[in-house]
């Protein structure tokens, strides 16, 4: 081929723009720093907003792959628009790479050859709370997750490894407001500690009223405090913990670069979204340049990409047979930095080379 | 006071008023009469400007009054008692009549209606101070669109279908109560069926027919000229 | 069609065609119907008249379903109708006009008319015939406009109609259910003489073939067509009689005639 | 469950559902009263969050970025009336919900582009910050009771304006027969205009309330415009009482239902069947509570007059 | 603005022209979805085909809708719901190894008609905003229904393993088959509609909304005809359900958002409610309107938005009754 044509569908509309944003600004990045260019042939990306309305993401999408005739589509950032878009895209023999959105359904027996991720596997992350936890001997804990698929998966991974007592699972319904109910809850069961996972807005209001609330219990999230809420949460969230497979601080010169590079060009601190889609973007071009620019063979660009022959920027990295990372996982805490700007940290490593347990349930070989 | 000079109006396509001209000197009672659907009610929306006329004049104290937007109109000390009572739904009997009430048009000399003028005039609508509009009867709407009307304290009343729906009793009251305010200088622009108890007080008579006046005359005219009722009337 | 429906009905039956049983209705404080008993027979026009606020409309209202009394009953060709919705009175052949216009004001006045004849021919769960080319409703629609010379206008929106037409389209929508009786709330109000005439005379003309309730303000109107009249008076009824009797009641005189129909 | 902890969930119901009625207080006035259907009121709600933020930001001290947001705001409140919906009070409902619907687009957009997509914050102003110990060993923040202050004053002016004053009177007049009132020689229009900005600033006053303890983001307005809508239907359309305690009614329903629905139906169900069903139950809450409502009584709790 | 002259415009002797015009822009709108395919195939046939399948079920929809908003003025805020029965009759039953496509409109016809005639029963009994409400509050309780349906994906909604069968062949599985499926639909459906507006049946119900009390006095309770009409809109919407899963393959909550409800209100206002057609005309508008101007730039809805806006405030009634009005 004589150029790599890369479609980028993400939520660019709504409350979580901001997430979207990130993800492509990250891939984008990574393009630039590429010279334009993916595995040396030059690069043509074309954005598009999925509104987050997954009918929308499939005529999109099936836009890119009929129009646009892509080789690879990068996204989205949320699993029901994943569900809705992976059937057209991997039917089409389209390789589709998603930066964020991990679910577990298409990590088992609905494995797919043409689906990769560069995040993770859903549950991982909240797992690595559970096991956090339980390592540190909390007795009583508290679960608190917003009321939906992913909510429940939440609360089912942080249970996975945490066998201590669970005082209460309390599921607020989406775009909750006001949490007063749930803190006074809180403060009446006095647990040793909280897990949350309550995603974009919601973690703000969440992080800010505890602060308000006066309460002082140590607090386990997801989702609830990373590099997008914080801009709004910034000393309310400052000592709280979350599981993640990276943090700004991560100490690989490659991070440091993109880190640097990152705030430079667009004066914000990049999460995950941002470092998972600046991943993919690497994992494209490792492909592309080891099948010598050839997209057609698309046996050869698969073996290629489950390769994953790039140094990510977290260090260890590589796929397990269904598409899906084998990686280190870490717990992070909020910080500010010298410069009065918030980012998460890294504590300690909690899994290390951690595959997904689905990754045996998946036919799929490498 | 009043000078209508060949007004005409329409709605939309339909045009209705052809070419209408009367006056209405300070202190007069004039009617407007004429079969259903000849434009008498046109002619009084056009005047207040709730129809824009589509030529000829009007004007009020020698100001025109073309194109100015009915509150305009109505604030120089035009009162209006619409057609079909017109009282709002949502409001009760008293908000009717204190919400859009004012000392009328020249502030100089004390206004003349206030509430307890009007109760005194209506003694129902007291009684009933309370209810919604659109709880009144028929009749009892009448009545405070009129004492709504009065509120306004204009230099000239108009009345559409005055005594619709009155009771007889009643309606000898309006009929006592606009001649009482002919005899304090009251100017008054009426349309009514009854033409009998109208010649018995107004001053002169503007008879309308497809939208153009086809006589005018005095109660004295009209009642030495029957020819004119039945012509024009069919009474 | 339901000639066919109503004649054999209104034959058969022996005594009065609407029996008001001592109903009985308040607002809040307010008596409006205070132990109203009254008969209309099958082919009687009977007029009440009274002061503005006495009730009369919200008689009518309650026979015709609008409004519920607190006790009493109503009882229509022998059969108590007081359970009945407004709807279900109306297909026993009870029409009423309202005091306050009520008609269809987009629609043609012609399709006013018509759509009050569908409502007595035949279901109206019929989905797929043109309606408004059904003659079967046209014609009978076109014969009740020409009684009332508004067959010029039938195809004009009933919206668009001059007062005193819509008052008479009111009367033609509340003729055109072919009634056994018929509830008139003021059909004279805003109507011109000529047009007052008109529907006098129409009045006279159906006289005989129906029952009538007939409320109106004009004295010279009911002293003509009345057969009996009711004087209600803050909901009660001060007095019942022919013309002459009640012309010259004195009760009544003072609570509502005055001296204009001496 | 002890009574303490009940007690304090109750005032964080009420507390809750004043919150929805200050969300919600400027369209009781331009939907309920003036009979204005204005989606558009969500993101007024917006557009004053972001004023406060911005004029904090600028200011550094919450109270003057208040002043300042409450003034723009009404400006703003205004130039829409002006630009658009003067040209929308005699068209029916739909065209006002449709060009409200894109003024939201607009504005919705217009943010993002101005602000950004990430959510913004604004601290609690030094004087309002911290909490006062409650039963229960729970400590209530302060700022949460001026929240309650506002809500009261909020609902106490309103009601005055609407059932009390002549404006009040000619508002509800021009709502339901504008010509007549005009014709009675008030200027109805200018009326309005005055009204709905005075409800556009009610909205922008209502967001940066809730700026310190709200993130502010695009959208921040859509979710709480149905709440708004759920709140003056549920009182009855054009009663200020009744939004005021349809609006306390939803809080304490909502908060109460979130924390007891599973408690209870334990009680009745077996515990993984009833979290599940207290899960689905839940954030149906609100809307079963209208149904409801409107099923018993299908013109709201206090039917206005209309 | 020329609202003020335009009734002249239109005056007595343009009415002939006017009705032509009326059947004129039906037929135009119906051409030429008929003959897009072969336009699609010179370009890229089953993007465009799939994007057009998607504006026709939708137009399908919001035909559903203006039956009830256009002629008995009953504005429903949880038309969406009836889509998500319709396509989650097609994603449970396919789940469950139930392909045929008779069956699972069957299913979908009948569950949507069993869910219009108890929540319209209830709905009907109030009017106008709250009406609009207590629509919407159905809508959303189905909605968060579905989103607890964990069996088959929660919120985050399920694919569908393939297309449904068509007595027992995949005939559905080629794009333009399943156009020609919704196109068809569309026509039939569109000509039973204005069949049924103009019957006895759609007669009272345009009655109705004018002046319910009038039409009681003559003996039509509105309120049995608006039932019927309600289950009959609900099961149309329905029907445009089981098209959309086929057409994504894939069914989630999200058909259901009020915020879809929403876009089926607009679809009719801007093509104009009560032609029928005018909805089909919004859907179309509407949604290439989206697309286009979504591939335009990231912030298309600051275009999007004032577009509305303009539309509402100076083409008064819609597209349709626009392009009614003007001469050629
Ligand atoms: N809104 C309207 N649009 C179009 N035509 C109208 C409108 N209102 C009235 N007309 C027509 O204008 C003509 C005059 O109507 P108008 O109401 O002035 O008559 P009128 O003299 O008041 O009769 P009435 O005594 O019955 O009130 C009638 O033919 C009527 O049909
Ligand atoms: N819904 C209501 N609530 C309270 N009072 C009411 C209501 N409806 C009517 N009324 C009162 O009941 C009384 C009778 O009203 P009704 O309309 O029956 O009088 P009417 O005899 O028809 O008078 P008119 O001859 O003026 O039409 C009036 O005083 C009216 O104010
Ligand atoms: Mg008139
Ligand atoms: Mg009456």
């Amino acid at each position: 081929a004589d150029k790599v044509k890369v479609g980028v569908i993400v939520s660019l509309s709504g409350p979580s723009a901001v997430l979207g944003q990130q993800a492509r600004d990250g891939f984008e990045l990574a393009v630039k720093e590429l010279g334009g260019k993916l595995g040396g042939l030059p690069a043509e990306v074309i954005v598009v907003d999925d509104e987050l309305k997954p009918d929308v993401a499939v005529t999109r999408v099936k836009g890119m792959l009929e129009r646009d005739q892509v080789d690879f589509v990068v996204g989205p950032i949320f699993s029901n628009v994943l569900m809705a878009i992976s059937k057209p895209v991997t039917d089409a023999k389209t390789f589709l790479i998603s930066p964020n959105a991990g679910p577990s359904v298409l990590a088992g027996k609905s494995c797919n050859p043409y689906f990769f991720v560069t995040s993770y596997q859903n549950d991982q992350v909240h797992q690595i709370s559970g096991k956090v936890a339980q390592d540190r001997g909390y007795k009583k804990v508290y679960l608190l997750a917003p009321n939906y698929q992913a909510g429940k998966d939440a609360i089912a991974g942080f249970k996975r490894d945490f066998k201590g007592e669970i005082v209460a699972e309390s599921y607020v319904p989406l775009n909750t407001l006001d949490f007063q109910s749930e803190l006074a809850n809180i403060a009446a069961l006095q647990p040793d500690a909280i897990y949350t996972f309550m995603p974009g807005g919601m973690g703000v209001n969440l992080v800010k009223q505890y602060q308000q609330a006066g309460l002082k219990i140590p607090v386990l999230s997801a989702f609830t405090v990373d590099e997008s809420t914080l801009p709004a949460q910034k000393d309310a969230a400052v000592g709280m913990f979350a599981g993640s497979n990276w943090a700004p601080n991560l100490d690989t010169p490659q991070n440091k670069a993109f880190v640097a590079a990152y705030e430079k060009a667009y004066n914000s601190v990049p999460g995950s979204y941002a470092f998972q889609a600046y991943d993919a973007a690497k994992l494209i071009d490792s492909a592309v340049k080891a099948t010598k620019g050839d997209l057609s063979n698309k046996e050869a660009l698969r073996a290629a990409l489950l390769k994953a022959d790039f140094k990510s920027l977290r260090g260890n990295f590589k796929f397990s047979n269904n598409g899906y990372p084998v990686q280190d996982f870490y717990l992070t805490k909020v910080a500010k930095r010298p410069d009065g700007k918030f980012q998460t940290e890294i504590v300690e490593k909690v899994f290390t080379n951690y595959a997904d347990p689905y990754a045996k349930e998946c036919a799929l070989t490498n | 006071m009043l000078s209508v000079r060949d007004l005409q109006a329409a709605y939309g396509p339909a045009k209705v008023l052809f070419d209408i001209s009367f006056e209405i000197g300070a202190g007069e009672v004039v009617t407007l009469l004429g079969r259903n659907g000849m434009g008498k009610t046109t002619t009084i929306k056009t005047i207040i400007g709730l129809l824009p006329a589509t030529g000829g004049s009007v004007s009020f104290n020698d100001r025109p009054l073309a194109g100015q937007p009915a509150y305009r109109v109505a604030r120089q000390g035009i009162g209006l008692v619409p057609e079909g009572r017109q009282v709002f739904p949502n409001l009760t009997v008293e908000e009717n009549l204190v919400a859009t009430a004012s000392p009328g048009p020249d502030r100089s000399k004390a206004p003349r209606w206030s509430l307890p003028d009007v109760y005194a005039l209506f003694p129902r609508l007291k009684e009933r101070r309370g209810n919604l509009g659109n709880q009144l009867s028929g009749g009892e709407q009448q009545m405070l669109a009129i004492g709504r009307a009065l509120m306004t304290n204009p230099r000239l009343l108009m009345l559409d279908e005055a005594t619709e729906g009155l009771a007889p009793l009643i309606r000898e009251e309006i009929w006592t109560c606009l001649r009482q305010l002919k005899n304090e200088q009251q100017a008054i622009l009426v349309v009514d069926k009854n033409v009998d108890a109208l010649t018995s007080f107004a001053d002169r008579h503007v008879v309308i027919e497809k939208g153009v006046v086809v006589w005018t005359g005095t109660s004295q005219d009209l009642r030495s000229d029957p020819s004119v009722k039945d012509r024009f009337l069919h009474v | 069609m339901n000639e066919t429906r109503s004649a054999p009905m209104t034959a058969r039956m022996t005594g009065p065609l609407l029996v008001l049983d001592h109903l009985a209705k308040n607002y809040g404080a307010l008596k409006v119907t205070d132990d109203v008993s009254l008969t209309v027979g099958a082919t009687e026009l009977h007029a009440i008249i009274g002061p503005n606020g006495a009730g009369k409309t919200t008689l009518i209202h309650q026979i015709s379903g609008l409004a519920q009394p607190d006790s009493g009953r109503i009882l229509f060709a022998g059969e108590d109708i007081t359970p009945l919705t407004m709807a279900e009175r109306a297909a026993e052949g009870l029409a009423r006009s309202f005091q306050i216009t009520s008609i269809l004001p987009d629609f043609s006045v012609l399709e006013n008319v018509a759509l009050a004849v569908q409502g007595r021919s035949g279901s109206s769960f019929r989905f797929v015939r043109n309606a408004s080319r059904e003659e079967a409703l046209n014609a009978p629609a076109r014969v009740i406009l020409n009684q009332f010379d508004l067959l010029p206008r039938a195809d004009v929106p009933a919206g668009l109609l001059s007062y005193g037409e819509k008052r008479q389209l009111e009367l033609a929508i509340a003729l055109a259910t072919r009634p056994r009786l018929l509830l008139l709330d003021e059909p004279l109000a805003g109507t011109s003489h000529e047009e007052s005439a008109r529907i006098i005379a129409t009045l006279k003309g159906l006289k005989g073939t129906l029952g009538i309730l007939l409320i109106e303000h004009d004295m010279d109107a009911v002293f003509q067509l009345a057969d009996r009249i009711s004087v209600l008076v803050y909901g009660r009824i001060i007095a019942t009689g022919s013309a002459d009797e009640v012309r010259n009641n004195p009760e009544v005189r003072s609570a509502y005639l005055g001296e204009e129909a001496a | 469950m002890p009574l303490s902890l009940f007690l304090v969930q109750m005032l964080n119901g009420l507390q809750f559902g004043l919150i929805l009625f200050l969300i919600a207080a400027g369209l009781t006035l331009v939907f309920g009263v003036m009979d204005f259907i204005n989606l558009a009121h969500g993101v007024q709600y917006m557009v004053g969050a972001y004023l406060a933020a911005m004029f904090t930001a600028l200011t550094g001290n919450f109270l003057f970025g208040l002043l300042l947001a409450l003034p723009t705001a009404l400006a703003f409140g205004l130039f829409l009336e002006v630009l658009i919906f003067r040209k929308l009070y005699e068209r029916d409902h739909l065209d006002q919900v449709l060009a409200t619907f894109g003024v939201i687009i607009t504005l919705n957009e217009a943010v993002k582009i101005l602000w950004g997509a990430a959510p913004l914050s604004v601290p609690v102003p030094e004087i309002l910050s911290g909490s006062i110990p409650l039963i229960g060993g729970l400590r209530y923040p302060i700022y949460r009771i001026a929240i309650i202050v506002a809500g009261l004053a909020v609902g106490l002016l309103l009601y005055i304006l609407v059932n009390r004053t002549k404006v009040g009177m000619l508002v509800r007049a021009g709502a339901s027969n504008a010509p007549m009132v005009a014709a009675l020689g008030v200027n109805i229009r200018l009326l309005f205009t005055f009204v709905f900005g005075f409800g556009a600033m009610l909205a922008g006053f209502a967001g940066a309330m809730v700026t310190p303890i709200l993130s502010v983001e695009p959208g921040m307005g859509d979710n709480v415009l149905i709440l708004a809508f759920v709140v003056i239907v549920i009182g009855g359309i054009g009663s200020v009482r009744g939004a005021f305690l349809a609006a306390l009614l939803i809080g304490v329903v909502d908060t109460l239902g979130r924390f007891m629905a599973p408690m209870l139906l334990s009680a009745i169900l077996d515990p993984s069947t009833a979290s599940q069903t207290g899960r689905a139950i839940a954030p149906m809450l609100i809307y079963v509570l209208m149904a409801v409502t409107l099923c018993i009584r299908p013109a709201g709790l206090f039917p206005a007059k209309r | 603005m020329t609202d003020a002259a335009r009734p002249v415009e239109q005056s007595v002797p343009a009415a002939a022209p006017a009705s032509l015009r009326r059947i004129m822009v039906p037929i135009v709108v119906f051409a030429g979805l008929a003959i897009a395919p072969w336009i699609a195939q010179f370009g890229t046939e089953s993007f465009i085909l799939s994007l057009l399948t998607r504006v026709m079920v939708l137009g399908l929809a919001a035909l559903s809708l203006d039956l009830l908003i256009g002629y008995a003025g009953l504005v429903s805020f949880g038309q969406a719901a009836f889509i998500g029965i319709g396509a989650y009759a097609v994603g449970i039953l396919a789940s469950h190894g139930i392909n045929g496509i008779a069956l699972q409109t069957a299913a979908a016809l009948a569950a949507s008609a069993i869910f219009a005639a108890i929540t319209g029963a209830i709905s009907l009994r109030t009017r106008g905003v709250y009406f609009i409400m207590i629509t919407l509050a159905f809508g959303q309780m189905l909605f968060f229904l579905a989103t607890s349906l964990a069996a088959y994906g929660g919120d985050d909604g399920m694919t569908l393993p393939s297309r449904s069968l068509f007595l027992g062949y995949d005939l559905l599985d080629s794009d333009r088959a399943l156009y020609y499926v919704a196109f068809v639909t569309l026509g039939l459906v569109y000509l039973a509609c204005r069949m049924l507006v103009a019957s006895r049946f759609g007669r009272v119900l345009r009655g109705a909304r004018q002046n319910p009390v009038r039409m009681q006095a003559i003996g039509f309770s509105p309120y049995r005809y608006q039932l019927v009409l309600y289950i009959i809109a609900g099961m149309i919407a329905a029907l445009a359900g089981v098209l959309l899963a086929n057409t994504s393959e894939f069914v989630s909550p999200a058909t259901m958002s009020w915020q879809r409800s929403g876009d089926l209100i607009f679809m009719v206002v801007l093509g104009g409610m009560g032609s029928l057609h005018g909805a089909i005309l919004g859907a179309i508008v509407f949604l290439l309107a989206e697309e286009v101007l979504a591939g335009f730039t990231e912030h298309w809805h600051i275009i999007f938005g004032p577009l509305l806006i303009l539309c509402v405030l100076y083409i008064r009634g819609g597209i349709t009754p626009l392009i009614e009005r003007t001469r050629p």
